[in-house]
Formats: C-alpha cells, structure tokens, sequence
C-alpha cells in the first residue's frame, strides 16, 4: 500500500500519530505542532506532495481542542494526505506556513477570523478577510450560537414560521434522545 | 476607524502641507429632505410616464440573483424593449435592485450606493432572502428584513425568481411609478433617523457619515 | 457684410430637426446593434424618455462652477459645429451661419466640446473621471490629426475654406466627390471618423468594464441630460462636415437623412463586433494607419 | 524600438517585502475595482494602487457574499444541508451537490447505482458548458466587445432548458442527492439535448471567428498577463488556468470519479499561459464537454436504479469519519472537506472552491505591473467566483 508505505517512511523521522486510511489514496494522519514544518518540508520536497489544497480547522469543544488540517496532494501519484495538528483551544497559536506556501497565508488570515487561531508573522493575518466590524467570539466555533445572534442583532419578519432543524426534531420525532 | 480616514495633515508632490478630513471632504452631511414633485398634476404624471419608461438599473450585483440580470438583458428576455437599461455609475442610475441577500458588509455598499443616487429613486428586492432571510434565516451575516434599512417599492419572491418573474416585477413597478406611489426616496428623507439608527445597529464598522449624497 | 437676421430662426429649424434625427437615429443604431445581438432592442422613442426622466430627476449635485459649465461646453459644441456649417447644399434656409473660413471654425469646434468636458469632469473629482480624461484628450488629439491633414488636403485641392464652395465643386454626379477625386483624404479622414465616434475599437474612454464610465461618470439628472442632447446632436453635425467635405454634401433633407445614416453605418459596422484598443494602442494605430494617409494626401494635392 | 518604462517613479520595496507606498505623495492614486463596478467577476473588490496608468499593488477584498454556510450546515442535518449547499456557487451549482453527496456517501458507506452516476456526470457536463459560456462572454465583454456576452448567454438559456425539463429549475438544480439522483431522464431528453449540442456548436464557431481571429482581441490579449508555471504548486493553482500553462492538471484524468474512467477524453492544455490561450482552452475544454455530453448520452443505461437504499432521514446518523472529496469543475478543483462525529450533523464542512486561491493570492501577485485597462480582463481570465471564497 502506497499511503502505508509513505506513512513507515514518515514515522522513521516524526512521532506520528495513527494512520486513518479513509480511501486508497487518502490518509490522515497526526502530529504535534512542533514537527509540522518538517514534515511539511519533506512531504513537499522528497515526495512529491507539492500542491496544498486545503488548510482548515475542526473545532472539538468538547475536547477542548482545534484540529488544524494540512491536506497535500501528490497529482503524479494521485494521493492525498492530511496532517492533522491538534491545538489547545485555548490562545490557539501555530506557526505560519506561508513561506512554503504563499497560498497559505489567505488560510491562515481566514482562520485566525473564524476560529481566533493566530499564525504570528503571516502576513495580513490580523487584518479583516470576510467580516467587517465583527463584534462577536469567531464564528466558526462551535460555542457560537449563530441563530441567536441573528435573532438578537436583525429584525425579523413578523409572521415567518421557522423550524430550526434541532429543537424540531428533539420536540416531534425523539423527544426522549438527548 | 480607520487610519486613512483620520483628520490629519498631508504633504502635497509641491511641499505645501494642508489638513485634510476625508469623513468631511468626500462626503456631505446635509440628509436629505422630502422632494416634491412639480406643481402641475399633468407635469408631473408626463415625467412619471418618462421615469417608468427609462429604468436604469444600477449595475451592482448584490447577491446570487445577479446571474439571472444578464438572461434578462439578452436574446431569451431582452428587457430593453420595456426602456429597463443598466447604468455604471450610481449617480445616473434610479432603480437599485438588491439581487439576493445582502451581507453586512454589503449593505453598507448598498446604502451608500442608494445615497449617492439621485431622487426619484426605486429599490427592487429580489428573491425570498430579501424578504425574510429566507434559507439563510439563521445566518449571522445576513439581513433578514430588506425594508428596515432601505425603502423598498417591489419585492419579487423565488429562490430564485425567473427571468419572467423579474420582467413582471418590473412592470409592477412601473404601474406604481406611473400612479405616482413610488415614493421611496421621500420615505427615506422622512424616516430619515429611523432608517439610521437600523442601520447603525447592524453595520458596526460606520466609518461613513451619515448621509453621503 | 449685411446679416440678415432671418438666418437666426432658420438655424434653430436645422437645429430642431437635427436634435430630432440624432435622437431617432440614436436608438436606431442602438437596434441595429441589437439585431446583431439577436435582441430587439430598445423602443424607437427610447431616446425622449430618458431625456424626459432626466429633466425631471428632483435632485442634483453640483460640485462647483466648471461642473455646470462642462455639459453646457459640450453642448456648445455641438451646435456651434451644426451652425456654422452648411447643412443642405443651394437651401438659403438650410445654409445656417456659414461664412467663407468656415472650415477652420468647423476643425476648432470638433474639439471645443471634448475640452470643456474635460474641465467638467475634472472638477468632479472621481477618479475614473480624471483617468477618461486623460485617456481621452490623448486619443482625439490622435484622431483629430489624420481629420486635420485631410481637410488641409481638401482645401489644397479646392483653394478655397469655404465648405459651401466645397461643396459646390463637387456637384454634378458621383464622380466628382471628393471620395473618387481625393480617396486618400477621404480613407485618412474616415479612420480618424472611427477614432472619433466613441464606438469598438476606439471606446476607450467610456470603458465601462475599466473605468465606469469614464467623463460622465459623476453627471446627473439635467447636466445628463444636456449631455444626451448632445449626443444627439454631436455625431450629427460631425457628419455633415463630413458629408459636406467628402461626399458631395446633401441638396435636400432627404438625402441629408440617408448619407448620414450611410456614414455612420461605418463606424457602426467596424464597432458592433470589436474589442476595445487600449489607449495607447489606439494612437499608435492612428499614427501608423491614418497620419500617413492624411500626409501621402497633402503631398499629392 | 522596444518600449520601456520608466521605473524610478516605482515605489522602493522594504526590507519585508511590502511596497513603501506614500499616498500623500500625490504619486499614486487608489483606485477601488469593485464592488460596484462592471469589471469585477462577482461581488468583490480589488483595492489597486495605480502609478500613471499601471497598477503597482492590488489587494483582493472579499466577504461581500458571505453567508457563513459552513456555520449552517453545523446545525442542519445531513439531508437539510442538501438544498442549501447548491447555493455556495451560482454559475455552477451542482458541483457542491456532487461533491456534497459523494463525501457523505462515501463516509455513510452507500454505494450509488450506476445509472445515477452517469446521470451526476451529465448533469455536471452540463453546468461546466454553462460556465464557460458565461465565461466567453465575461472575458469578451471586459474587453469591450458585448455581442459574444449576447450569444453565448443565448446558448446558455437554451441550455438551461434542458437543465429545467431534468431537474425543474433554472439555476439551483436541488438534483444530485446523497445516495443517487432525484430523477430519470424525460421522454425525449436525448433528442432535445442533441438540438441544443448543435445549437451551442453553432455558437461556438461564430465566437471563434468574431472573438478568437478578431486582430484587436488578439492584441490585448496575445501575451498579457502570463501566469509562470512555477507558480502553479506555489499558489494552488488548477483547472484551466492551469492547463493553458501546459501541466495537464485535470481531476477528472488524475483522479477519476463518477463514469469519467470509461468516458473517452485528454485532458485540454495550451502552452502560452496568457490570456488568449487561456480563453482558448476553456473554449476547446466546453467542446470537449459537449463531446462527452455525447458520449454518455449514448452509453448510459437505459435502466436501472437512480437512487440507493437509503435509512430514514430523519434519523440518519453518520458515524466519526473525515474524508475529502474532489471534482474538476470549470474553474478548477473543487473539492468538500467533511467531518463528522457520529451524530446527525456534520462537524465540518469545508468548501474548497478553486477561486480561492485564483482570486486571492495569485490575482495580488499577477495584477502588478498591469495596465489599468487590463484588470479587468485579467481578473475575468482567471475565472474566479468570490462565493467560492467566503461561503
């Protein structure tokens, strides 16, 4: 197996974390902070993963954790890995990547606004990207309560019926779940 | 607010220094006032029958709705022939059509591009999320209630509406301009504050004045 | 010289009619660019509408004296060009205010508008508008020279300034227009023609996908509306000068309306389907294509 | 004589890299590209600092369109974020719909029917015809020449129809559903859908002859604004712009998805990178695409399920997973990052539309030294679409 393969390889030089084989050709897989750089330094220059297609975070509030995720692809070989970075969610901080990818700094400006994960010397990083005037915690996290806000800072129509998708079902369909 | 917009002193390519304020210097702070139409009833319906007959729509793509303004100006639907044309600029245009769901920091645009035109002056909300937020009712982006910041004349619903729907809208609007009730740009100058303070309570970045003519 | 006041409301005749053609002319060509779109395009009366809603906008902004002034120059312009230049040939009513220089007169309004526009639109501070100018000024100097060596060329050709005595040498069949007895002027004079109507290629002022949409961009309600009128009027007298110049002038308003119509078709034909130059590429056009024409012209005159 | 400009007037760089631009100079003017502005693709903004006519900094604004439909879909279940993820993209909606369903199948484990694969791949070849003619008219009409923009957009509505009599709406389809496809095929689709293949063929030679051999269009497009092919990793960069630099980088070659591996079709690439051959290989790229509509018309099944064995919907859970899930779409790769967590909702989504890097990093690196006039050809050449950006 390809990603197996390339998976040994990395494990010889970083303390990875398990290998999730999602398809034959994509994999996920952790690791700490620290040797993110290096990992994404070899993964770019020794095996051909030379294309980022993503950066994102996924936000586990109940672990009190963010999960940076580092997706590369290798177009020749036709696989894709992703790095996963797990962060305190608390003063979330990481280093930039923007000097392996200039891309990545558009990312990380949009990360440190929507999740409040700060990339010290990215460039632009702290200035506005999609939001203007934001007043509120980034709204991405899951403790943001995005219909209350709504609910609070816009007037609603009188007379428009809304179902929100969670208190309906918990009321009409299985009251007893949680 | 930001730096650029502070008052400070500038040094010109000449070496003369002068102060200079861009809140006071691009913008106007008069509000408007209620603008009446002219005195003889018969003046008045000519030109309403000219302003329903030359809709300049300005050509600010506000939301999704965008796309379907360009079917409507070609071959299929060709609203040229109603007298509706596009206008670059907002100063020459009078009908303002709010394409979709406004965005906060669109509304900010949208408002100021409203200002800058000239009375008479129509807007158009198209499409459910105008109305009432429609799928993006629990958004924290976006305006759920068009005509608390704007003076709307004409809502068209769907999301989102046909081509068809829009020519209809529009000759709906016209029937209101030629009977004289389109009077929005009068309704603004008169609630002037109410539509203000709305405003305010939604854009919190308000480094505009308020009234930017 | 006796001046017969007579000429004055006889000049605002030519004057209505003309305002009236270029209105109607105006949507007409708008149609005929949709046909190749394959729309209908606007209503033929589109024209007095927007012209109506203009008047009768409530509101509008001025900022400062040469903002007034600018659509007032330009206007100037264009019926200074019509009046004093011959419209029907041999008609005592339809000769307007036209004198034995008139030539020159006629060459200096061509420009008088675009540079009153140019204060105007200056004085109203938006940016696009300062960049038309710019762009503007620069192509109709280009323009106006290959227009400016052909009717030197013409005058050569004549010995005369005089556009009625121009006009005179020319009657008596198509063969004595100056199209067959000059065609290099006239080839000259056409490109410049392109060049000067504000259509593709040459539209680089207006640019409405650059700089929307260019000089006009701050102009409102009235002001547009003396700018409307215009440009009714502009195309208009322009082509008489160079019906009148070129081919063989008009003896009756029918034929005025149908050469007219005719030469305007040629920029409309070359417009409809091209992009725009840039600015900078539609005066090296002009200088590579057209200057050297006019200049060839003069030399064989 | 070659022309060259003078550069002293440009402003110096400093030591991080950033322009020393001294707007009380009087030396540069700013200029605001947007967002109510006919030269911009979309609801955006590009802030461009200008020296004499060229552009010497430009900086992409977006969020005017955002409507933050990753928070939305965190509290829609896994079949209400269906209707609403079409929405993310107006030009070419059923995209997110694909790639929406294929991340959720593909974590949910549902095998789709094979007749509702080759109906997802024709209803997609569809759209990117749509886009591209939308985009043939864009790139023309920001050159100024707005009779393409009228014909292609005819053969866009005509199109369009065919998308109504399948799916019953014009623009949001709704129609690629977790688990298969909403529907079979009408009665007479096939014949319908030839005419219209002919239709948009016809259309496509007359734009070959007045847009692609016409000399001025040549001449502002010939050799403007390359995109280096260095860059392509650097940047992201996919799609067609990357193919008019000649890397074949196409998804649907690299890795196939859907019916795409018994489909017969190379990839379009073009070597000069400018804005010519980029409008170029999106053009022989919709040929390509009308050929493959052709394809599978022929070779679908006749019969057969359109829709897996799905559990109850309202009940569906999906248990912890992470995947992504790509697809080329006309401006590039586009792709849905989706994580769940065992309950009714997803826990993430991310859309990864190709614009994002096309609009942001690389326009703000290809605008400079750009010609004011040409902004806005160049940004329409990229093809980008800010909803793509900020969701």
């Amino acid at each position: 197996m390809d990603m197996r393969a390339l998976y040994d390889r990395l494990k010889a030089l970083y303390p990875l974390g398990e290998l999730t084989e999602q398809r034959a050709n994509l994999a996920f897989v952790t690791l700490p902070a620290e040797y993110l750089r290096p990992a994404l330094l070899h993964l770019r220059d020794l095996e051909g993963y030379r294309h980022l297609v993503l950066l994102t975070a996924v936000d586990w509030l109940e672990d009190g954790l963010f999960q940076l995720t580092y997706l590369l692809c290798n177009r020749s070989r036709n696989c894709d890995i992703g790095l996963r970075v797990m962060l305190p969610r608390e003063g979330a901080t990481m280093a930039s990547s923007h000097d392996i990818w200039p891309t990545a700094a558009v990312y990380q400006r949009e990360l440190r606004e929507m999740f409040g994960i700060d990339f010290p010397d990215s460039p632009g990083v702290d200035e506005e990207f999609i939001l203007e005037g934001w007043n509120d915690i980034p709204p991405y996290r899951r403790d943001f309560d995005t219909l209350k806000y709504a609910n609070d800072s816009f007037a609603q129509r009188a007379g428009r019926e809304t179902r929100d998708p969670e208190t309906h079902m918990k009321q009409q369909l299985y009251p007893d779940r949680d | 607010m930001k730096p650029e917009l502070m008052k400070r002193m500038v040094k010109g390519p000449d070496g003369v220094e002068f102060e200079v304020e861009p809140m006071r210097d691009y913008y106007c702070d008069a509000p408007p006032t209620v603008q009446h139409g002219a005195y003889i009833k018969i003046v008045e319906d000519f030109f309403n029958w000219a302003r329903s007959q030359s809709l300049w729509i300005l050509g600010f793509g506000t939301g999704c709705g965008a796309i379907e303004m360009r079917p409507l100006m070609t071959p299929r639907f060709d609203a040229y022939r109603y007298g509706i044309q596009w206008r670059p600029t907002p100063r020459q245009a009078n009908l303002l059509v709010i394409s979709g769901y406004l965005s906060v920091k669109t509304l900010k645009r949208a408002i100021r591009a409203y200002e800058q035109m000239q009375n008479p002056k129509y807007v158009v909300g198209l499409g459910s999320c105008t109305i009432n937020g429609g799928m993006y009712w629990d958004s924290y982006n976006t305006i759920k209630c068009l005509d608390q910041y704007l003076p709307v004349d004409l809502y068209i619903t769907g999301c989102m509406p046909r081509p068809e729907a829009l020519l209809a809208g529009f000759e709906d609007l016209k029937k209101l301009i030629r009977a004289g009730q389109a009077e929005g740009a009068n309704q603004y100058a008169e609630r002037f504050d109410w539509y203000k303070a709305n405003q305010k309570q939604v854009i919190h970045d308000w480094d505009m004045p308020d009234y930017n003519w | 010289m006796q001046f017969e006041w007579i000429k004055i409301p006889y000049a605002l005749l030519t004057l209505f009619i003309v305002v009236n053609y270029g209105m109607l002319l105006g949507a007409f060509i708008q149609k005929i660019g949709a046909r190749v779109g394959r729309r209908r395009g606007v209503p033929i009366w589109q024209n007095y509408a927007d012209l109506v809603k203009n008047f009768g906008l409530r509101t509008s902004i001025t900022h400062g004296v040469m903002f007034y002034l600018g659509p007032v120059f330009r206007l100037t312009g264009g019926i200074g060009l019509l009046l004093f230049v011959p419209t029907i040939y041999g008609s005592e009513m339809f000769s307007n205010l036209s004198f034995a220089g008139d030539l020159i007169l006629a060459l200096y309004f061509v420009f008088f508008g675009t540079l009153g526009m140019a204060l105007g639109a200056g004085e109203s501070g938006h940016p696009h508008a300062a960049i038309g100018i710019s762009r503007g000024l620069s192509q109709v100097t280009a323009a106006e020279l290959p227009l400016a060596l052909a009717v030197f060329s013409v005058a050569l050709q004549y010995q005369t300034l005089s556009i009625t005595d121009i006009v005179s040498a020319q009657q008596g069949g198509v063969l004595h227009w100056t199209l067959f007895t000059n065609p290099l002027a006239v080839a000259a004079a056409m490109l410049s023609f392109l060049g000067s109507m504000m259509r593709p290629p040459f539209d680089v002022v207006l640019a409405p996908q650059e700089i929307p949409i260019g000089p006009p961009t701050e102009y409102h309600s009235s002001y547009l509306a003396l700018m409307q009128t215009n440009r009714a009027i502009f195309p208009v007298a322009k082509i008489v000068v160079y019906m009148n110049l070129f081919f063989g002038g008009a003896a009756s308003w029918p034929v005025f309306f149908l050469k007219v119509f005719l030469i305007y078709m040629v920029s409309v034909f070359v417009g409809v389907a091209f992009p725009r130059f840039r600015v900078e590429q539609s005066i090296r056009w002009f200088l590579v294509w057209a200057v050297p024409l006019g200049i060839l012209s003069i030399l064989l005159a | 004589m070659a022309y060259t400009p003078d550069r002293s007037q440009y402003p110096a760089m400093k030591a991080d890299g950033s322009l020393d631009i001294d707007l009380a100079s009087g030396k540069y003017l700013k200029l605001w590209q947007g967002p109510n502005h006919p030269g911009i693709t979309g609801n955006m903004s590009v802030e461009l600092t200008v020296c004499g006519d060229e552009v010497v900094a430009g900086k992409t604004h977006v969020g005017y369109l955002h409507r933050g439909f990753e928070k939305l879909m965190e509290r829609r279940t896994f079949i209400q974020c269906f209707p609403i993820v079409c929405r993310i993209c107006v030009p070419e909606p059923d995209f997110n719909e694909y790639c929406y369903a294929a991340a959720v199948e593909e974590l949910a484990g549902i095998e789709v029917p094979e007749k509702a694969n080759w109906i997802r791949a024709l209803i997609l070849e569809m759209g990117r015809i749509n886009s591209y003619l939308m985009y043939l008219g864009g790139q023309a009409g920001a050159l100024g020449q707005g009779v393409i923009g009228q014909w292609t957009t005819y053969a866009r509505d005509l199109m369009l129809d065919r998308f109504e009599e399948l799916t019953g709406a014009r623009i949001y389809h709704m129609f690629i559903m977790p688990g298969g496809v909403r529907d079979h095929l009408p009665e007479g689709f096939q014949g319908r859908m030839q005419e219209t293949l002919k239709e948009v063929e016809c259309t496509l030679k007359d734009v070959w002859e007045v847009m692609f051999c016409n000399a001025v269009f040549k001449r502002r497009t010939v050799g403007m604004c390359v995109i280096d092919p260095a860059w392509l990793d650097e940047y992201g960069v996919t799609g067609p712009n990357a193919r008019a630099a000649g890397v074949a980088k196409d998804v649907r070659r690299d890795a196939p998805y859907l019916v795409y591996p018994e489909l017969d079709f190379e990839p379009v690439t073009g070597h000069d990178s400018d804005i010519y051959t980029r409008a170029d290989v999106r053009r022989r790229d919709l040929l390509m695409s009308v050929d493959l509509i052709r394809q599978i018309l022929a070779r679908m099944p006749k019969d057969g399920p359109i829709m897996a064995p799905m559990p109850s919907m309202l009940h569906w859970r999906i248990p912890r997973g992470e995947t992504y899930v790509r697809g080329e779409c006309s401006r590039g790769e586009y792709g849905y990052y989706l994580v769940t967590d065992g309950s009714g909702y997803p826990r993430r989504v991310n859309v990864r539309g190709p614009s994002y890097t096309h609009a942001m990093s690389l326009l703000e690196r290809m605008i400079v030294n750009v010609n004011i006039s040409d902004v806005a050809s160049l940004m329409v050449s990229l093809h980008t679409y800010p909803p793509e950006i900020e969701r």
